[in-house]
Parts: structure tokens; sequence; C-alpha cells
């Protein structure tokens, strides 16, 4: 049986697609302002890779941002549960992940079935998410996914000292100016994020198998930065860390139609 | 250096503080007159492994003050009478008395006539945050992974984290006046929840009258009673008359150095402004300490009666009032500040305590002693204006202004001084309309560094001063 | 003074006039209350003492301020720095903006740093008939503090016998404290409907007719509330919720937290905040001198976080609120800057959750917008409780 | 001729005066070097306005890059310079507001043109012309079509928050919500107007206020700030983001 997630961030789209426990389809693609848009699209993109139509989804759960409004929804979990769903399929061995989204980031901790046991969310400020990330790269003319990798060739970081998106903005362009190297610019930026994950890893703490999800998973020097600051290795997960949110979805998707059904059969006899 | 031993190798706070008055007179020793001069490499040669260590972490800024002539003397007491004071202490707390933090208005004298030794719970991170890079950010990391937000005083979060890591003794009491505000208040508690302290309260009331005094004064022998009681150690009246006469003596040159901040020229530093509210947190605890006042007071002296001021002569000298405080963990400001704009540094929030109300402490009896020591701690700094209408505050300002003719008035915000912050806007107004001297107001931590970087903060002084004067 | 009379009731249904009470200005029994020529005071914290008030012949109506409905900040922001907290800068926005221009008098505390330090806008820039302030020692322990508290009522009454020429009878103490103590008993009724297993209001609900109660003289309210218990005990009790949940922490009148937790399914049965089930907690002895019994009541009730010492009776206060309302969790709010709640909020936290209570906690904004973000933390909050 | 550039982090500015008159105006991009910014700023003078180097009695450089031009010049604080233009613009100018990309800041000057005192946005990012790129990026529109986009408003929505971060997640949410672009688009602009004016009142301001920076091209800002302030602004002569490049040029005819 086919069950859809979608996940709808303030800066990506998702969606999954899965048939009883097998991965068949997803696709990430750039939201839009609005999340019904974005959510159509991308549930159409993924069906169309796999040729199925709209009706051959069993259920469909949404989540992230956008979730109350998805019409073709029927129902809606948060993207804190779905994450930890989601990584728990890739990996039962997952006990805490770090979920870097578009404007927010989020430290969960599963239990040995994959339940939400605990979690924790940043403050109001995006200092330390993907939009941060965005506005760094913009400001040195690269594709934040040039980023990661540019960023390992740095050896004198840079101290990003601004807790401000914005201003950090402005500190990269006065580095630039100052002639420092876009890799020490780019390993400073790193370092600053891991060290504002690090923080908010604190506040939880870390269970052992540990791993990011989001786009920022991608980021290799942010990766590196945070296990040196969290003393702790951080595993990669077997699936694109950008589909786990609308994974775990999907996964509720299943179960959520398995608790009705039974209800429903309960209700027959 | 004497060989380290017990709480005071124990504890790292206390080592560290007194590791570097080791260094700050060792540098000074050297005759060097700016670091250029210093031979780091043979220094590092002769120096144990532990202070070495610590030497890249100093502020560079910092041993450029301390080995200019006008900041030499003053650095070398104070330092002399810091490593008497944390002898004394851990000393004391080998000798298996009792942990006993007190808030920084309640006196020394009042617990060291009790025969014991009290720690400011707020001292030792100011010092540390003064002197080293970053000096406490981790100690504020720490109390903030636990859920304690960021707009939460650093004051106690950076000792907080240091009972946490085991850097600062577990406390057995810890004396609050409820003086100044709800953040240290509930920082208290929070200690008292988390460390199993006795928290002994000493009410503060808010107005700044006679009948506040009273029961003040009430308050205070009844906190007096509680600490008897808690630590079996009793007020004794000639051990509390020898501190406090130590204490009365410092205060004659404290109150001296502020008659003399109001010559033109200044002749006092502004970096002892720090160091001064430092022995005024420490009164009478020592006779180092009134050594210092009394260096710091002569030297001025001297200085004022040569005509000189601590601005390069010739340059053009612009008086400031700092109306919130300095700021701790940017110990070097004032010194930097006169040494680029010619800005001396006259009085501030931390440092302002008016000599006609305070006075002296009456030795006659135990209770005049114990009254004169709570009208100080009701007109100290944060004691004073911290829990009464913004008048007072307000018209002291005003007052300092015209006394000490300031052409400029600066207010180092803390961020987490949120009653500050309400009256920033009419104390600025007041000094603009009935003093005539516009306000620079600024964002920062007290000891928290990340806050407002230094080079920013440099940045937008340096822009204030250049654009005004 | 008695003025439900000349009041129209906007509904025939006690529960909808409640809930739907317009504030301030549009408020029908504030301005029959000036019509008829008395006074309203206005004030924020709990430890003012109302009865004292409400019993002062020249007829004090005493109601508690709120800032519902403001939408900006942008004058008092020129007086107070944006580290103040959001309701004290929203509530001196509606002082300086007119929309409190009905106030007679205003009665602070020294309770809270952040409102106590609005004391001189409030004189200077707003300006009040009458204008001061009671102010409060931090700690309750020792009879020279409650003695201090004491003397600080009586010099309120003095203060406004001096300016309107009159003072309260010991009789008209007592009748205020008899009328307060009903208002408080049918308010407890009221939270016992709400605790039930089947709920017969919402939490949104339950705050609305709080707050009409603020904001009525309470010999109307009590009526009023009477009726709106019988009809709220008539309804069918909600049965279809996801899970109970309580709210505390900072000041809250506004029911925009618990729209959102209401929003998700869930149902608030209950808090322990200083304008809820705290603000009705423990009567006034109606016996002895009455304004010593009432200054007994308001000092010694449940304590404000920045009470020192007094972390272990409100940790029980909690406890036994939750355990009364049999809830699945715990939502603490805490407006930013509020550096009594949020280190109260997380000593607590630790304590309950030993206990194996589950909590959240949760920063917004007075006037908060991000509806999103907090949404998504009560779900997620909800989901971990396996509701 | 006297060349004066403000060289912003983005975009340097450049006049060039002849007798306090504007003969010449460039805008070059700064991309993060001031030399380079500096050469173009030759080259564009030659080109497109027949000016040699050896034309330029004097270069005076203000603003961000002024400590990053390795080239000999003089150089002027933004502040003063702001000051100078503004009553140069209109002599009877007593206070400036200036709106540039990475700061707000009004001043209040003597009848010499001298700063008495000031304020700016501090820690906080909103209120600045970058945090307007950053929220209408959100929205996918251009700083400089906010204000028609408002115009279409239909909706008054009230935007908290303190900081350009929190603004931003507001606007996501709102977005999220379904709410217009134009009812956003009025909001944001509503709360920047908000924030400046606050920022104004903060301050003694007496009367003609300048208003200057890239942002004072934006009718809708600069009305509802008037409007606020209960005061007339005058738009700084023409090319309010040349006001700071003005200035440093006229500090030259200042000394003489």
């Amino acid at each position: 049986m086919i069950f859809a997630g979608v996940d709808v961030g303030s800066m990506t789209a998702e969606a999954v697609l899965i048939d009883d426990d097998e991965l068949l389809a997803s696709t990430v693609l750039v939201a839009t302002p609005d999340p019904v848009t974005s959510a159509t699209i991308v549930m159409e993109r993924v069906l169309a890779e796999t040729g199925l139509r709209s009706q051959d989804v069993a259920y469909c759960v949404s989540t992230g941002y956008g979730r109350e409004r998805i019409p073709f929804a029927q129902h809606d979990v948060s993207e804190i549960s779905c994450h930890g769903k989601g990584a728990f399929w890739a990996d039962p061995g997952i006990r805490t992940i770090i979920d870097v989204g578009g404007q927010d980031c989020k430290v969960i901790r599963i239990d040995s079935v994959g339940d939400l046991k605990d979690f924790v969310m940043n403050d109001k400020c995006a200092a330390g998410t993907g939009r941060f990330l965005e506005g760094v790269a913009k400001t040195m003319a690269v594709h934040v996914s040039e980023l990661g990798p540019m960023a390992l060739g740095g050896v004198d970081p840079v101290p990003i000292t601004s807790i401000c998106t914005v201003f950090t903005q402005f500190d990269v362009m006065t580095f630039l100016a100052d002639g420092r190297t876009r890799e020490d610019i780019g390993l400073g930026v790193a370092e600053a994020l891991a060290v504002r994950l690090n923080r908010l890893v604190k506040r939880v703490g870390v269970e052992d198998r540990l791993c990011i999800t989001g786009g920022v998973a991608k980021n290799v020097a942010v990766v590196r930065a945070t296990e040196k600051v969290l003393g702790h290795d951080i595993c990669s997960l077997r699936i694109d860390p950008q589909i786990v949110g609308a994974l775990g979805a999907a996964l509720f998707a299943r179960e959520r139609h398995a608790k009705l059904e039974a209800e429903r059969s309960k209700a027959a006899c | 250096m004497e060989t380290q031993q017990g709480s005071l190798s124990r504890y790292d706070h206390f080592r560290k503080v007194d590791a570097v008055c080791d260094l700050f007179q060792m540098a000074i020793a050297t005759g060097a007159s700016s670091p250029a001069d210093l031979d780091i490499p043979t220094l590092m040669g002769i120096l144990p492994e532990y202070h070495a260590s610590l030497v890249p972490q100093i502020y560079p800024e910092v041993i450029e003050a301390i080995l200019k002539p006008k900041n030499r003397g003053a650095t070398l007491s104070h330092m002399a009478a810091v490593k008497r004071y944390v002898t004394d202490l851990t000393t004391a707390l080998d000798s298996g008395q009792p942990v006993i933090y007190n808030f920084a208005v309640t006196t020394p004298e009042i617990f060291l006539g009790m025969g014991l030794v009290p720690l400011c719970y707020e001292l030792l991170p100011i010092y540390l945050a003064g002197a080293f890079v970053g000096g406490v950010d981790q100690d504020i990391d720490l109390t903030e992974d636990e859920g304690i937000p960021g707009h939460v005083c650093s004051a106690q979060k950076a000792p907080n984290g240091a009972l946490m890591s085991g850097k600062m003794p577990m406390p057995d009491i810890m004396v609050k006046t409820t003086v100044p505000c709800n953040s240290s208040n509930m920082m208290y508690q929070w200690a008292q929840q988390q460390f199993g302290a006795r928290v002994v309260v000493v009410d503060s009331p808010y107005y700044s009258n006679r009948r506040a005094f009273r029961y003040y004064v009430e308050e205070w022998k009844n906190m007096i009673a509680s600490v008897e009681r808690l630590t079996g150690h009793k007020l004794d009246e000639d051990r509390l008359r020898h501190h406090v006469e130590l204490g009365n003596e410092q205060l004659k040159y404290y109150y001296g150095m502020q008659e003399l901040r109001r010559r033109i020229p200044n002749p006092d530093p502004g970096m002892h402004r720090a160091l001064d509210v430092a022995a005024l947190y420490l009164c009478g605890a020592n006779q180092e300490m009134v050594e210092y006042s009394r260096t710091c007071y002569q030297e001025a002296r001297e200085r004022a009666d040569s005509g000189l001021g601590v601005v390069a002569p010739g340059r053009k000298e612009i008086r400031t009032v700092w109306t919130w405080g300095m700021t701790p963990h940017m110990l070097y400001l004032p010194d930097w500040l006169e040494e680029r704009f010619g800005m001396s540094f006259l009085e501030c929030g931390l440092s302002y305590m008016p000599s006609e109300v305070v006075g002296y402490v009456d030795t006659t009896s135990v209770d005049t002693m114990i009254e004169g020591l709570a009208l100080r701690a009701f007109n100290m700094p944060m004691g004073r204006t911290g829990m009464t209408h913004a008048d007072l505050m307000i018209e002291d300002f005003v007052k300092v202004a015209k006394a000490y003719h300031a052409d400029a008035a600066v207010f180092s915000g803390h961020m987490a001084c949120k009653h500050s912050w309400a009256v920033a806007k009419m104390l600025g107004d007041a000094l603009q309309e009935r003093a005539g001297i516009p306000s620079f107001k600024w964002e920062t931590d007290l000891l928290d560094t990340r806050f407002t970087p230094h080079a920013s903060a440099k940045a937008q002084l340096a822009e204030f001063f250049e654009t005004l004067m | 003074m008695h003025v439900e009379a000349s009041v129209v009731p906007t509904s025939a249904s006690a529960v909808e006039e409640l809930a739907g009470l317009p504030l301030r200005a549009d408020n029908p029994y504030i301005n029959a209350w000036k019509d008829n020529g008395g006074k309203v005071f206005g004030y924020v914290c709990s430890y003012v003492p109302e009865e004292l008030l409400y019993a002062q012949p020249v007829g004090l109506l005493p109601i508690r301020m709120g800032a519902v409905g403001c939408e900006t900040t942008e004058d008092a922001d020129v007086c107070l720095h944006k580290s103040i907290c959001s309701f004290t800068r929203c509530l001196l926005q509606l002082g300086l903006s007119g929309d409190y221009g009905f106030l007679d008098g205003f009665v602070m505390t020294d309770a809270c740093d952040q409102m106590r330090r609005t004391y001189e806008y409030w004189r200077d820039e707003v300006g009040l008939d009458f204008l001061t302030m009671v102010t409060i020692p931090h700690s309750v322990e020792g009879e020279q503090r409650f003695a201090w508290y004491l003397e600080e009522i009586r010099r309120l009454a003095e203060a406004v016998a001096e300016r309107y020429g009159s003072s309260a009878s010991d009789r008209e103490l007592a009748d205020a404290i008899v009328t307060y103590n009903r208002y408080r008993r049918l308010m407890l009724e009221l939270y016992a409907l709400r605790t039930a297993a089947a709920p017969k209001l919402s939490g949104a609900e339950a705050m609305r007719i709080t707050r009409a109660g603020f904001n009525m003289p309470k010999h109307a309210f009590n009526e009023r509330l009477h009726e709106a218990i019988g009809e709220l005990a008539a309804r069918p009790g909600i049965d279809d919720y996801r899970a109970r949940i309580m709210i505390g922490g900072s000041y809250l009148d506004d029911t925009f937290l618990i729209d959102i937790i209401e929003s998700t399914g869930a149902v608030v049965v209950t808090d322990t905040l200083c304008s809820g089930r705290k603000y009705i907690e423990s009567m006034v002895a109606e016996d002895g001198d009455p304004t010593e019994a009432i200054a007994r009541r308001y000092f010694e009730h449940t304590s404000c976080p920045r009470m020192i010492g007094g972390f272990e009776q409100r940790l029980d206060f909690t406890k036994r609120i939750a355990a009364e309302a049999r809830v699945d969790g715990i939502i603490f709010h805490r407006l930013p800057f509020c550096d009594n709640h949020s280190v109260e909020n997380t000593m607590e936290s630790r304590e309950l959750n030993k206990l194996g209570i589950p909590t959240l906690n949760l920063e917004s904004e007075y006037l908060a917008t991000d509806e999103g973000r907090i949404k998504t933390r009560v779900q997620a909050f909800l989901e971990k409780l396996g509701k | 001729m006297i060349l004066g550039c403000d060289i912003g982090s983005s975009v340097t500015k450049a006049v060039v005066l002849e007798d306090r008159a504007v003969v010449a105006t460039l805008r070059v991009p700064t991309e993060a070097h001031a030399d380079k910014a500096m050469d173009r700023v030759m080259e564009g003078l030659r080109e497109r306005h027949k000016i040699d180097r050896a034309d330029i009695e004097e270069t005076v450089i203000t603003g961000w890059g002024e400590s990053r031009v390795s080239r000999p010049h003089a150089s002027q604080s933004i502040l003063s310079s702001l000051a100078r233009a503004s009553q140069w613009d209109r002599p009877a100018c007593r206070a400036v507001l200036c709106l540039g990309a990475q700061n707000t800041a009004v001043l209040s000057i003597n009848d010499k043109g001298r700063v008495m005192e000031y304020r700016m946005n501090d820690k906080c990012a909103s209120g600045c012309g970058k945090f307007l790129e950053i929220m209408f990026e959100a929205l996918a529109i251009g700083v400089e079509d906010s204000a028609e986009i408002a115009g279409a408003a239909d909706k008054r929505i009230t935007l908290s928050g303190q900081c350009a971060v929190f603004y931003e997640s507001d606007v996501v949410s709102l977005i999220n919500a379904g709410e217009s672009v134009a009812n956003i688009t009025e909001a944001i602009l509503e709360a920047v107007t908000k924030t400046v004016t606050t920022l104004c009142k903060k301050m003694k301001m007496h009367d003609a206020i300048v208003v200057g920076g890239g942002l004072a091209n934006n009718r809708r800002l600069v009305d509802g700030i008037s409007g606020m302030l209960g005061r007339p602004l005058h738009v700084f002569g023409g090319e309010p983001d040349l006001i700071g490049a003005v200035g440093a040029a006229l500090s030259v005819e200042a000394a003489r």
C-alpha cells in the first residue's frame, strides 16, 4: 500500500512515497512563499516520478510550517516527531537528531522505538540555521552547497562574533574586504554554527547514535566542526538527510492508516 | 611565590586570581613601561608552569595599561592587597570555616567581625573577566545550558558556572540584599535550589528615607543573628572595630580621590575606578587594601599639586561621567580612551558613593558600627539607587556632572540591568537639559565578552568621541 | 456603590456577556461607575489589597490593568529600552496613548523591576489624579516584614482618605472582605467546572470570564458569575479533547497562548498564573482587624517568584493544582526579559520532571505573532505525551 | 574640483563638487574591495564625465570602506559628513535622518553644522535597508517596488518582534497563513516606519529635518515617518543616497 509524506519548510519542500516499508521515491524543491503551492508541486513531481496517481496514495500526512493547510493531507504531525521517526527508520540505532531547518534548528531525543522523548528548539533567532548559511553564501557569491567543501580548505577560521544573522553578513563582507580567504570565512562560519548547535544540544543532552538532518547535514565542514565541539561522532544516514521529515510523515501516514483500519474493523464487528 | 596548597590550589578561581596578581607584579617589577620592553621569553622561562600557561590569555591592552607610570603604583598595591585577601580567605577555609558568600553591597567588615572571611559571590569573576580574554564566558555558558536565559545577569551566571565546574567552593551560606534586582534575587534562589546553599536575606526596602533605613538596620541585625546561629561565630566588638577602622581609613582616601577628580585636569586614572570598586567591596579586609587606597590618593594628589592630569599635557581633556558603570571585561577601556581621545573618567554608577551622606562608621559601640555599615551599604553603588524611585539616581548624576565639570556622559548599559535601562532616557534628558552635556548610550554585558565584542565597543565609542568632541 | 442596575447586559447569557465584556473605555460597568460619581483605580500586581480600595465610601473601583488589544509600543519604546518586557511596554503605551484616560488613580507595587521603573513615566508623561506605590518585602519570613507591608497598606488608605476626604469604616471593610471572599469562592467553582473529567468550558472562555472579573465591580460580577456557573453546569462537557494542559509563568491576560494550545485539540483546564488560579487562592479572615486580615491574605498567599525563600511553597502549589486538575502536562510561558518567571519556570520544570510530570517551556512576546513556531512546539509536546 | 566618496559595504557613491555645486555623480559596486571601488570611480569619472585624476584637487572619503583605501586621501566621519551635506542642502537644517543600508542614524546639529547628539540603530538590524532587503526577499519582491506594492494593502497587520530575525519568522508565518503580499509588505514598511520614528523621538530634534540615504527614495517610509513625527521631512536634494559623499566633499570647501 502506498503512503505519502510531505514536508513544507520555509526554504524547501519535500515529498516522499513509501510502499509499506520500502522507500519508493522522494523529491526536493525550493519552496515558494505559499506552502500549499509548494506542497502541490512537490507531490505532483514525486507521483510523476513513480507514474502513480494521487488516488493510489492510501493516506498522506503533512508536516513543516504549512502542515495544517495542505488540502490533500488527511492528517498533520509536527516536524519534530517526523524527523525522529524518519531518522529512526533510516537507522534504528539513532537516539539523538539535530535538525537544522531553514529558520530554526531542533535537537530531538527519541527512545528505542523511535518515539519522541524530548526536544529543544532554538529561541526566536535564525542564527545557526539554513537561512544563516544562505545569507553568508550569498554575501560570498557562492551557492550554499559550495560552502562546505570550500570551508574544508580553511586554515585560520575567522571569528564570527555577531549574533545577528543580518550583521554576520556585514562581518563577512568586512572579512572579504580585509583580504581574508573565502575558505577561512567558510570555516569560521561553520565553527560558529557548530558552537550554536552545541549550546542547543547541551540543553537536552546527547545519546548515541547521533545524526544531523536537513540541508545543512550536507555541509561537510559544519558536520566535522560539530563533531569536534560536541565530542561525538555524527553518523551519516543511508538516505538524503533533507527528506527525513517527509519520510517520517509518510511513516506516520502508514501508522495512522493502520490504526484507523483497526478501529473500522472493530466497529464493523 | 609560596608553594600552593589547600583550597588555593583546589579552586581554579582562587589560584587564577592569585597567579594574575603575581604576574602583574612581576611585569611591573621588570621596570618595563610598555609591553615592547618586556622580555617575554626570559620571563616565561622563570615562571612556574601554571603562571606561564596563563600569560597568553591575558589582554595585551591590560598589560599595556598597567605598565604605564600612572597605573603602576595602584596596580602593584592593589595586587598585593588581593593576594593578601586570597591568602586570608583560603587559610580560613582550610581551617574549616564555612563557605560564606556575600552579595557585593553587604560590607565584609560585619563578617570579618565574626571571625569569618566572606567571599563576595560576584567578585572573582569580575577580576578574571578583566584580566583574561573571554575570562568567564564558559562559566556563563554552563549556567545557560541549565536553562537560564540570556537576559539574566551574568554577574550571577558566572559564579554559578564556577560553582558547577568546581572553580569555587560550594556555598554553605549566601547573604543577599534584595537590592538591586529581580535577576540577582532569582539567581540566589537558584543557587539555594541547586547547591543547597542557605540564603540569608537582607531585605532592602523600596524608598531611600529614614523609615526605610530603620527597617534596613533591623534587617541587618536579623541577618547577623542568623549568620551567628548558622556558623556559631559570634560578632566580636574589638575584631569588628579593627576592621571598621581599616575601612574608615580606606574611605578617607576614597573620598579624597572623589574630591581630586573634581579638579581640572583630572589627576586620577580611569582604570582605577574598577579597582576602587573592587576595593570598596573588600573594604576593611586588610591593611594592604588601605595601602592601595593611600597609594592611589597620594599619586593623584601629587599630579594635582603639580597641575598634571591623566590626559597628556596640552591635550584637550574630555571629562566624562559613566552613568551606568564601567564594563569589567573591558578593564582597560578607560585607559584606552584616555590615550586615544583624551577622555578622563570622573565617576560612574558603580563608584559613586556620596561622602556627605555616608561619612565614616562611628566605632563607639557595636550598635553604632552596625548602623554605620548598614548606612554605607544603603548608599553604596547599586544599594543607593537600585531600589527606589529613579529621581535619586537622576539627581545624583546631575549633581556629579556639575560638581565634576563633566563634558559628556556615557551610559554603558548592561543588558540584563532592566531597571537602569528603564531610567536611561530620563537620565539622558536630565543631563542634557540641566547639565548641558550629551549622553552616549551603548549596550554591553558586564562579563560576557560575546555580547558586544571589544572591537565593536571600541568602534562605537571612537565614533562618539570623534564626532562630538 | 451598586451600578449593575444601570447597566444593560449585552446578552441574556451571563457566559456570553462576561466572555465578551468590552475593555477599558468601552466597558459599560466602568462607565456606569464613573457616571455615578465613582472613581476608578487601576493596579497590575496581585499584592495590591483590593478590598481596601473597594471599601472606600467615595466609591473606588479597583480594576486590574491589562494591555489586551494593544497593537504597538512605539511611544513606550521612546521611554523604555527594548530589554524591558513587552507587557510593561504595552501597558505604558496604553497610558501614553490615553486608552487609560478614564483612570483616576493607579496603585503600583515594586514587585517587578520593570513595572516599578515605569512609575516615573506614569507620573510625568501620563499624569494621573492619584498615583502611589505599595512596596513589598522580598521575603515573607519574619514579623517585621509583615509589619512593613501592613504599614504600607495603612499608608495607602491614609493617602486615599487625604485625597478624597473620607475613609472606610471597619464595617465597610468587612463588607468588602465578604464580597471578595465570595468572588474567590465563585471563581473556585468556575475552576471546578474546568477541571471536571469533561470540562464545561475551554481555557480561553475561562480566561475571558476571569478578565471580566478584573474589570467589573465585584458585586455585579459575583451575580453574573453565579448565573454563568449555572449556565455552564447545564452544558454538555468537552469530552473529545486530546490532552489536559495546565499553564503557568509570566503575567497573562490574553488568550493568544491558550488559543494556540486549544487549536491543537488540547484543553487548558487550569493554571498557576498570578492572574488566574493563584489570584483567587486563600480567603481573607472575616474576623479580627479587617485591615490586618487583608494584609495577611495578600502578603502570605502563594508568593510571586520574586519572594526569596518561597520556592518550596510555590512548587507545592503547582503540584497540588496539577493533581487537582489531573493534567497530562504543564506548559510554562515566559515573556522575554522576565527574570522572575524565566528562572522560576526552569526551577519548577526541573523538580516536576523529576516527579515524572512533563513540562514545556515557551517564550513569547505579549504581542506575539509567531503562532507557527509556538504551535510546532505545543504540537510536538502533545505528541511527546503520546496524545 | 573636489571628489567625495562614500564607500558603503555594497555600493560606493561618488560626487564631484566645483564651487560647492555638484558637477558629477556616480555609483559603483563595492564588492567588498575599497581600492577596486575607487579605481572604478576614477574610471567612471573619466569615461562618463571626462574628469581625470589630474582635475581632482582633493579626494575625501567617508563610510565603511574609508579605512580600507590604500591610496592617500583625506577622510571624514560619516556622521559629520551627513551633518555638513544636510546644511548645504538646507541651511536651516538642524536635524538629519539617514536611512542607510546598514545603519539608521538620527543627528541633531547646531547652526555651525556641528553634531550635537545622535542615535543609531544598535545591535538590532531592524529599520535598516539590509533588513528590508531580507524581509522582501522572503516575499520575493524588490525594495524599490515595495512602496507601490504596499499601496494595494487592504488589511492592517501588526508585526511585533524586536530584531530582523524575529520579523523574518513572523513574515514567514504570515506567508504560511496565506496573507497577501501587499498586506505583509505594508506591515513591514509600517514596522520600519515605527522603529525609525521611535529612534527619532528618543532625541530632541529641532525642526527642518533632512532625510537622506537609499531608503529616503521610499515615499511610503518618508511620508509615514513624517506623519508620525508630525514634522515635514525634506528629502536630500534629488539623490538622497549621495548625502554622505556630498558631505565628505564639502569638508574641503568648509576647510577653506
